[in-house]
């Protein structure tokens, strides 16, 4: 069990954090800014587990499914509302939906 | 558990039950008086026995909830303002085409989320409020589908909030893989023992401060408030400006109090610079703004600036001019957008400093109305706003924090020019037509002006006889 | 007797009440009746007063009505102290004043503002009085200030002409500089002895200062700057010769007889400090003398009649300052009285002469008027000789030849005093009658009009007849020794010292006067009556001085640029406040940030991301730094 | 229990006139003139009645009202009178009479709240000059402004909204300071004594260390010098002069800038004497400085009540001077200047509003010669043009007497410079006659003299100003006991300067330690 450090945890679940956070900023098509946010979270679930795993707590995997449950939650009404920004911008560019603004 | 643990979060089922409730009524027949009563009919409910049953002594329900004066007194503010945002709600959806029953659906749920967020004590029950407040007003962001800018609004919310909660959560699991605890009570225990914070529990707090200063609009992840108030329907915008910051803040205060933040130079130098910017970046976005719900976006921003000063004075003191701010901040916010709503025709938000064009001599009550809510934001005696300012001021100057107090004093000079400017422009001469007739029957907007009527009745009461709020703070607050 | 006292400044001063509430509704006869009625009645009283003060000059009457102000020992009261010397006063602008009147109601009798003249001639006399009446500085700065204000009206009494308001208003300012100076002294005065009453200042003066003390010495060069300021003195002396815009009366009463004279009266009420003040006494004389010699050199050059006048007014103060200078107290007063007889005849001739021309005031234009207005001619000539103090039978011989005499002999003369003085006599002498000749002699150039009726020849005739007699209640040693005046006025101004060894040879010095006094007039006569071509030669050979002397030294030029032109300037170009940029710059910069803010809100959701993780690496990087 | 009446008619007529113009068009300015009046009569009856020395035993005070409001704060509604606050109440409620009179025909759009706003600055105003609790003071330091701020915004000329901004952030900003200073009193009080207060009396005596008395006056006086005001503070004052209606300058110069004057002698001289004898050749040289650069720019002003208003500038440099040389004789002469100003400036002011009815114009240059058709305004604008200039005999001419007489003991220099500034005063007011009445008539439309109601303001004006001219002493006995009294506790408590060792606040205390 105690072949894998708690530091290599954080940092893999750092790297995963990075790569979401950066994908958001580079990616311009919502579903894909969606997925990388998605990435994100689920990396915060990652350290949640190697946290949890640490103090030998369930805690952290508690809360991971929490955030699994939320995660599905945002992704539905997300999904949803992409599909409505669709049928009016006729475009999945983030960078269009720019009305307002000043 | 127990008896009284039941009794004590009766408030939180009631308002799942009467979400619930109001499911199946539309199951059963769409009628949006009747739901709009329920609801508003649950929020008071809620509210009464809340105050009926307030616990003497401070009640834990382990680990998730803590019912003490300081919750308690948050929860009943956030049933009281909801309450009035339905009412504001009624009339403005009214005249809308689209659904409207589900709305009040989500309005309960949200107003669930930040209850449970006031009371929390542990990262869980945090967890769970804000993501049950920020998924409701996903929603509720982009409830008026046909409008093009109430879906833009909402998906800008969702990424940049998901985005943030990923910040918060990323940080709550540093906080927990170092101190082995997510109750507050815990981190605080561990805190009191290390000598120094370590540095990965820094990173925890700081990214934690991300996402709550997302939540808070503080400048730099203020960015959204703009657009999201601008695109949201009125009553929304109300919701979001009030209750959503409200519950953030009041759990801020609850956590950096209870781990003692102020010990930390780091924290309190990140929280004084974000104040500042906070104030300074959101009345300068506002001074020449024409949009007013843009305007009242930024200026909320500064508000919640303000409101650090007084949550960086920390003590029973600045506990309490928060809880005042908060009363005062939130009687007022949810006044201008109430006008706002009122104005708005079934196109569009009277947002434009246009439609406000002689206002006083087409609607003088109206416009009156808007004007003390108004010089209640800028701060002006006779109104709850200068109360609530003075007591910043007091807790800073009383812990001397004078570089926070004197840019509050700056700031309050800069922001008073976009306040007196919509003043202005109600009180320039109107030569044009008289003002439509209204489109709905006039008895639908009797409930939005009793609102508020009794909302600038006591933003006057609270303004010029401030004891009695006081009182009622400083029994519930220092409990 | 005293209670009567304040009747004399009151009576006018219902007068001018009068008819301001009035506004022009009374009739003409009405207004003036109230008008010269009341001057009148003012005049009676202190004839009244004047002979149960006549009888024992050394009593003083004093009434006090109300006090003032009074805080912390500062107590100035509104009281009134009648000594020889006020007396002489007050029965110079009561009765001069009451024949200006009646004077006025003809010579104004076709004027629209005949109502709104008598009141401010009427507040005129009040202030006067009140300004030679006062027991303490403060009320006296009262009067002094009121006549300003009605020298400032009556000069502007023809306010449809733009330049008369332009006139009125330099006359006020440039007196208003020389108060200032006084009010100055007035603070520096109430300082050191905790009063400002006139006479306890006197009697204390010379126990807290010894001769030539600092204190004393500035003290009495302010007050000497509020006198040069009111009398027309170098170096404020601009404004009399545009007073001239004002009626012919005003000009004689005001900027004549009384008024003018209201800066010797100041130096002579507190000649006590100016003795204590040797340097300050000097420079009264200093200017006197300057002031009579630049003057009569301007009067040479004038071609308006009253103009002419004006500076000879400057002249003759300047000849009373210079006594004032040399210590000869009594000359001064004296000179003054003999001074206002004349003048003011001469203005009302004057007057007269430029109402029958209608409204005509160059003098080269007028002349042979002698036969056409006979009893003008003469009273106008008797003035005339007694400004150029023709030998022996002129009373502006006695009171000139007196400060002649002094200036040489007196303790505080000296010879420069003396060749000023008599330099200034024979200019006098030749502008005088360079005007009698151009005026009334030679051919007739513009056609009379109507005649002058009686209201205007009585009060000639009798001030003639006084520029004659008055001299005799005071004669020199050579002539019949009498001091009724000086006697008069001894309570309260001392004699002069004389120089040792200098008792003799003042029958020489006024066998010079004479002479050139004479010589003066054969000059006028040479250049203006038998060669006139030669005096246009002179006049060309001589053109940049002429006009230097025309235009006053060119002092108002100096003026305008060292003071008018800069003040001007300086708030016409700061007229929008230049303060006010600040509080714009402000706003702008402001806006500008503003605008720099309101870029960063460009809708991009993406943009707005990558601010929330600048903050977030912002407040990382402040933790680290700190921790 | 009087004085809470006066506030009350006040604010309670403004209330009534604004219902009782929905009732009848008209009636509001009978309501208005009915609330002036009675509290005219009111002040009059108690000056009467209380000359000056006649007060409580042993204290300065006639009259006073106590009762609580925010005990938990400290604060409480405490109202006092005494003999300079009674002076200034005179002068309030004598000006509002006028006021409304002027504003009588002026006035035809939406009167009922024209004059709601009018007697709620009264109040204001009044409740300022009342006050002896500094949150109260604050709270009805504000309360002026806004009612004021709706007479220029929706009353004014063309240019109102700029000149409403610009009065209402440079009056507000300045007001934050001295809130600021007011908190940081109350909380040294506070910790030092235990006693949180914000009475007056008690934070009278306040032991305060040198920079703590230092910045918190700062913080007064910021208010009071913006108000006054004092150059470079006061390009506020040009603007909101000359754009709000004629009832509002008149408030605006007559009584608004005496709440300025009025809070250097009650608040930051008593409160900090000794700081404030530090600062006082600077406030002194500030002074000088208002009263010579006022001067200047009101002689080339082309806009006639822009033109009064850098007097009013001018004249208030004397108030500067006056107070800060700390004696009777300066001190009085400020009150009288405080009153002569008002009287004489609002007069100016009214001119101003009178000639605009009759020929819509204020510039200056476009006027001349009115004098042969209005003899009357002719005498009146004569008079108060010489009050202004300081014609002794007039008002203003005691006041500044008095001030330069007591500012000679404190600095020669800078009286010297001031009595320079009557030589430009003298200017500027001559150039009013000269460019108004004097010569040819430029338009003679619509040119009627004076109305018997415009007779009926001017002439209690000219009564007063002559009257305070010749016989000041009821007023100078009156503010006498207060001036001495303030004046007497600043020489006794600079006689002990305080500690310069000790912290500004001994520890981080606040109310719940």
């Amino acid at each position: 069990m105690n072949t894998i450090s708690v530091e290599a945890g954080l940092i893999l679940a750092g790297i995963l954090f990075m790569l979401g956070l950066i994908s958001v900023m580079i990616r311009r098509n919502i579903i894909f800014m969606l997925i990388s946010v998605e990435i994100m979270l689920n990396a915060a679930g990652l350290a949640f587990i190697v946290a949890g795993a640490r103090w030998a707590q369930p805690d952290g995997q508690v809360m991971f499914i929490f955030i699994l449950t939320m995660a599905a939650a945002e992704v539905s009404v997300g999904l949803a509302l992409i599909l409505q920004l669709y049928h009016q911008l006729k475009t999945l560019d983030g960078d269009a939906a720019n009305k307002m603004k000043g | 558990m127990s008896k009284t643990d039941f009794l004590n979060v009766i408030p939180l089922f009631m308002l799942t039950s009467s979400a619930i409730l109001i499911m199946f009524s539309i199951s059963v027949k769409r009628n949006h008086k009747l739901i709009y009563i329920i609801t508003a009919a649950s929020f008071v409910a809620d509210f009464f026995y809340l105050v009926m049953y307030h616990p003497k002594v401070k009640w834990v329900i382990e680990p998730l909830f803590i019912f003490d004066g300081f919750g308690v007194f948050n929860m009943g503010l956030i049933l009281l303002t909801a309450l009035a945002v339905t009412m504001i709600s009624y009339a403005y959806f009214e005249q809308r085409e689209e659904r409207k029953e589900e709305y009040y659906i989500l309005l309960i749920l949200a107003t669930l989320g930040a209850a449970v967020l006031v009371i929390s004590k542990h990262f869980v029950s945090l967890f769970l409020g804000l993501e049950i407040l920020s998924v409701s007003l996903y929603a509720m962001i982009a409830y008026l589908r046909r409008r093009e800018r109430s879906d833009e609004a909402g998906i800008k919310y969702l990424i940049m909030a998901a985005f943030s909660s990923a910040f918060i959560l990323f940080g709550m699991a540093l906080v927990y893989a170092v101190t082995g605890a997510m109750e507050f009570s815990g981190i605080a225990k561990f805190l009191s023992t290390a000598p120094q914070m370590p540095l990965l529990l820094l990173t925890g707090f700081g990214m934690m401060i991300v996402g709550v200063g997302f939540k808070l609009s503080l400048v730099p992840f203020h960015m959204w408030a703009a657009d999201v108030y601008e695109g949201a329907p009125a009553p929304v915008t109300a919701f979001i400006a009030t209750v959503s910051k409200g519950g953030m803040m009041a759990l801020l205060v609850r956590f950096f109090n209870l781990v003692d933040g102020y010990r930390y130079t780091s924290l309190v130098v990140i929280f004084t610079v974000i104040a500042i910017a906070s104030m300074l970046v959101g009345n300068l976005l506002a001074l020449r703004q024409r949009n007013v719900k843009r305007i009242l976006a930024y200026s909320s921003i500064a508000h919640i600036g303000y409101l650090l000063v007084a949550f960086l004075a920390g003590g029973a003191m600045g506990i309490e001019a928060v809880s005042f701010y908060l009363v005062a901040y939130f009687i007022t916010t949810v006044g201008a957008f109430g006008i706002l709503a009122t104005l708005s025709d079934r196109d569009r938000d009277a947002e434009q400093m246009e439609d406000y064009q002689g206002l006083l001599w087409r609607r003088p009550l109206t416009a009156a109305i808007l004007s003390a809510m108004l010089l209640s934001l800028a701060g002006i005696p006779l109104t709850a706003g200068f109360v609530g300012k003075f007591y910043l001021v007091a807790a800073g100057v009383n812990n001397h924090q004078w570089l926070l107090v004197s840019m509050l004093a700056l700031n309050s000079a800069i922001g008073l020019y976009y306040y007196i400017r919509i003043i202005a422009v109600m009180f320039e001469r109107h030569e044009g037509e008289e003002e439509p007739a209204d489109m709905l029957h006039p008895s639908v907007y009797i409930v939005s002006g009793v609102t508020m009527a009794v909302l600038v009745a006591l933003l006057l009461w609270v303004g010029v006889y401030p004891e009695w709020m006081m009182d009622v703070i400083k029994t519930y607050v220092n409990s | 007797m005293e209670a009567l006292l304040w009747l004399i400044p009151a009576l006018p001063l219902a007068g001018a009440v009068i008819l301001i509430v009035t506004a022009g509704k009374l009739s003409r006869n009405l207004s003036a009746l109230v008008g010269a009625g009341s001057v009148g009645l003012a005049a009676l009283i202190t004839l009244i007063i004047g002979f149960g003060f006549i009888a024992d000059p050394a009593h003083t009457f004093h009434q006090t009505l109300w006090t003032w102000i009074n805080v912390d020992g500062f107590k100035p009261t509104f009281a009134f102290h009648l000594d020889a010397l006020s007396m002489v006063f007050i029965f110079v602008i009561t009765f001069v004043g009451f024949l200006i009147h009646l004077y006025s109601i003809e010579f104004m009798h076709d004027d629209e503002g005949f109502s709104r003249f008598f009141a401010y001639l009427n507040l005129f006399v009040c202030s006067m009085l009140i300004l030679v009446l006062a027991d303490n500085l403060v009320l006296m700065y009262l009067g002094w200030e009121g006549v300003g204000l009605c020298s400032y009206l009556l000069i502007g009494f023809w306010y449809q002409e733009e330049k008369n308001g332009y006139a009125a208003r330099k006359a006020f300012i440039i007196t208003r500089v020389g108060d200032t100076a006084m009010a100055i002294g007035l603070f520096m005065l109430f300082q050191h002895f905790g009063t400002l009453n006139i006479q306890n200042i006197l009697t204390q003066a010379p126990q807290t200062w010894t001769i030539g003390s600092e204190t004393a010495t500035a003290i009495a060069l302010l007050l000497l700057g509020g006198a040069v300021g009111k009398s027309a003195q170098l170096p404020l002396q601009t404004w009399l010769p545009d007073a001239m815009a004002g009626p012919s009366p005003v000009s004689a009463l005001i900027h004549a007889a009384t008024m003018v004279t209201a800066g010797v009266y100041l130096i002579a009420r507190t000649h006590v400090i100016f003795e204590l003040a040797p340097v300050a006494q000097q420079w009264v004389g200093i200017i006197g003398a300057v002031t009579l010699l630049i003057a009569g050199f301007s009067a040479l050059t004038q071609f308006d009649l009253k103009r002419v006048l004006a500076y000879s007014t400057i002249s003759q103060i300047g000849y009373m300052f210079l006594a004032l200078g040399v210590g000869a107290w009594s000359s001064a007063i004296f000179h003054f009285m003999i001074h206002a007889f004349f003048k003011a005849l001469l203005f009302l001739g004057a007057g007269a002469v430029i109402l029958v021309l209608h409204h005509e005031h160059d003098m080269f234009k007028m002349g042979g008027l002698k036969n056409r207005l006979p009893v003008i001619y003469w009273t106008f000539l008797i003035g005339s000789a007694s400004l150029a103090a023709l030998p022996f039978v002129t009373a502006g011989f006695y009171s000139k030849d007196q400060i002649l005499w002094l200036a040489w002999a007196g303790e505080k003369g000296n010879l420069w005093f003396f060749l000023a003085a008599l330099i200034g006599a024979f200019v006098t002498s030749i502008y005088t009658f360079r005007m009698v000749f151009l005026t009334f002699f030679g051919e007739e150039k513009t056609h009379v009009g109507h005649h002058a009726g009686k209201l205007i020849t009585i009060p000639l005739i009798v001030l003639a007849v006084l520029s004659l007699v008055g001299g005799f209640i005071e004669l020199p040693h050579t002539l019949g020794h009498v001091e009724l005046f000086s006697g008069f006025v001894k309570p309260v101004l001392p004699a002069v010292e004389m120089r040792p060894g200098a008792e003799s040879g003042e029958w020489i010095i006024q066998l010079t006067a004479a002479t050139l006094c004479l010589a003066g007039i054969y000059v006028a006569y040479y250049f203006y009556m038998k060669r006139p071509d030669l005096r246009r030669e002179l006049k060309s050979s001589m053109i940049v001085t002429n006009r230097f002397w025309f235009s006053g030294w060119g002092f108002d030029a100096l003026y305008d640029t060292l003071f008018v032109k800069p003040f001007v300037y300086l708030s016409t170009r700061n007229k929008d406040d230049a303060v006010d940029r600040i509080y714009e710059g402000i706003v702008s910069g402001l806006n500008r940030v503003h605008n720099v803010f309101a870029q960063t809100q460009n809708g991009v959701m993406r943009w707005y991301i990558m601010g929330i993780v600048i903050g977030a690496i912002f407040v990382l990087s402040i933790g680290l730094i700190l921790t | 229990m009087i004085l809470i009446w006066f506030i009350i008619i006040l604010m309670g007529g403004g209330i009534l006139a604004w219902i009782a113009e929905q009732w009848q068009a008209g009636l509001s300015r009978w309501v208005s003139l009915a609330a002036t009046l009675i509290n005219f009569v009111l002040a009059t009856v108690l000056w009467i009645q209380s000359p000056g020395q006649v007060t409580v035993a042993g204290s300065s005070w006639i009259s006073t009202f106590t009762a609580q409001w925010i005990p938990s704060f400290g604060v409480s509604f405490n109202l006092a009178l005494d003999g300079l606050s009674l002076l200034l109440l005179l002068l309030t409620f004598f000006l509002g009479l006028l006021a409304v009179l002027t504003s009588w025909n002026e006035i035809q759009y939406r009167c009922g709240f024209y004059y709601f706003n009018l007697l709620w600055v009264l109040a204001g105003i009044t409740g300022v000059f009342l006050t002896m609790d500094l949150f109260l003071f604050y709270f009805f330091w504000e309360v002026m402004l806004i009612p004021m701020y709706f007479l220029i915004g929706i009353w004014g000329h063309e240019n109102k909204t700029y000149a409403a901004y610009k009065f209402f952030i440079f009056t507000q900003a300045s007001g934050l300071l001295m809130l600021l200073a007011i908190l940081g009193l109350y909380f040294i009080h506070g910790s030092n004594t235990g006693n949180y207060t914000f009475s007056y009396f008690d934070l009278l005596g306040t032991a305060l260390t040198l920079e703590a008395s230092r910045l918190l006056m700062l913080g007064f006086l910021a208010a009071f010098i913006v108000k006054l005001p004092v150059v470079p503070f006061h390009t506020w004052l040009p603007d909101a002069h000359s754009q709000a209606p004629t009832a509002g300058s008149l408030i605006l110069a007559g009584l608004l800038l005496k709440t300025g004057a009025y809070g250097l002698i009650r608040f930051v001289v008593p409160l900090f004497p000794h700081s404030a004898a530090e600062i006082a050749p600077w406030a002194m040289l500030f002074g000088v400085i208002g009263i010579l650069y006022g001067a200047v720019l009101a002689f080339s002003q082309t806009d006639f009540k822009r033109l009064v208003a850098y007097t009013s500038v001018s004249h208030m440099g004397f108030v500067m001077l006056g107070v800060f040389a700390f004696n009777a004789l300066a001190w009085q002469g400020v009150v009288m200047q405080m009153i002569t100003h008002g009287v004489s400036t609002g007069a100016l002011f009214i001119l101003a509003g009178t000639l605009y009815e009759r020929i819509h114009t204020r510039d200056i240059l476009r006027m001349g010669g009115f004098w042969a058709k209005m003899p009357y305004m002719a005498v009146i604008a004569l008079i108060f043009a010489m009050a202004s200039l300081g014609l002794p005999g007039l008002g203003n001419f005691v006041a500044e007497f008095l001030t330069l007489i007591g500012s000679w003991h404190a600095s020669r220099v800078l009286t010297v410079l001031a009595a320079i500034g009557l030589v430009g005063a003298t200017a500027y007011s001559l150039r009013i006659m000269q460019k108004i009445f004097y010569g040819g008539i430029a338009e003679t439309h619509g040119l009627t003299d004076l109305s018997r109601r415009e007779k009926l303001i001017f002439l209690p004006m000219v009564i007063v100003i002559i009257w305070l001219g010749v016989f000041p002493q009821p007023v100078i006995d009156t503010a006498k006991q207060t001036l001495t009294g303030v004046l007497e506790q600043a020489h006794v408590r600079n006689a002990s300067p305080p500690a310069t060792e000790k912290p500004i606040l001994s520890a981080k205390g606040g109310i719940h330690e």
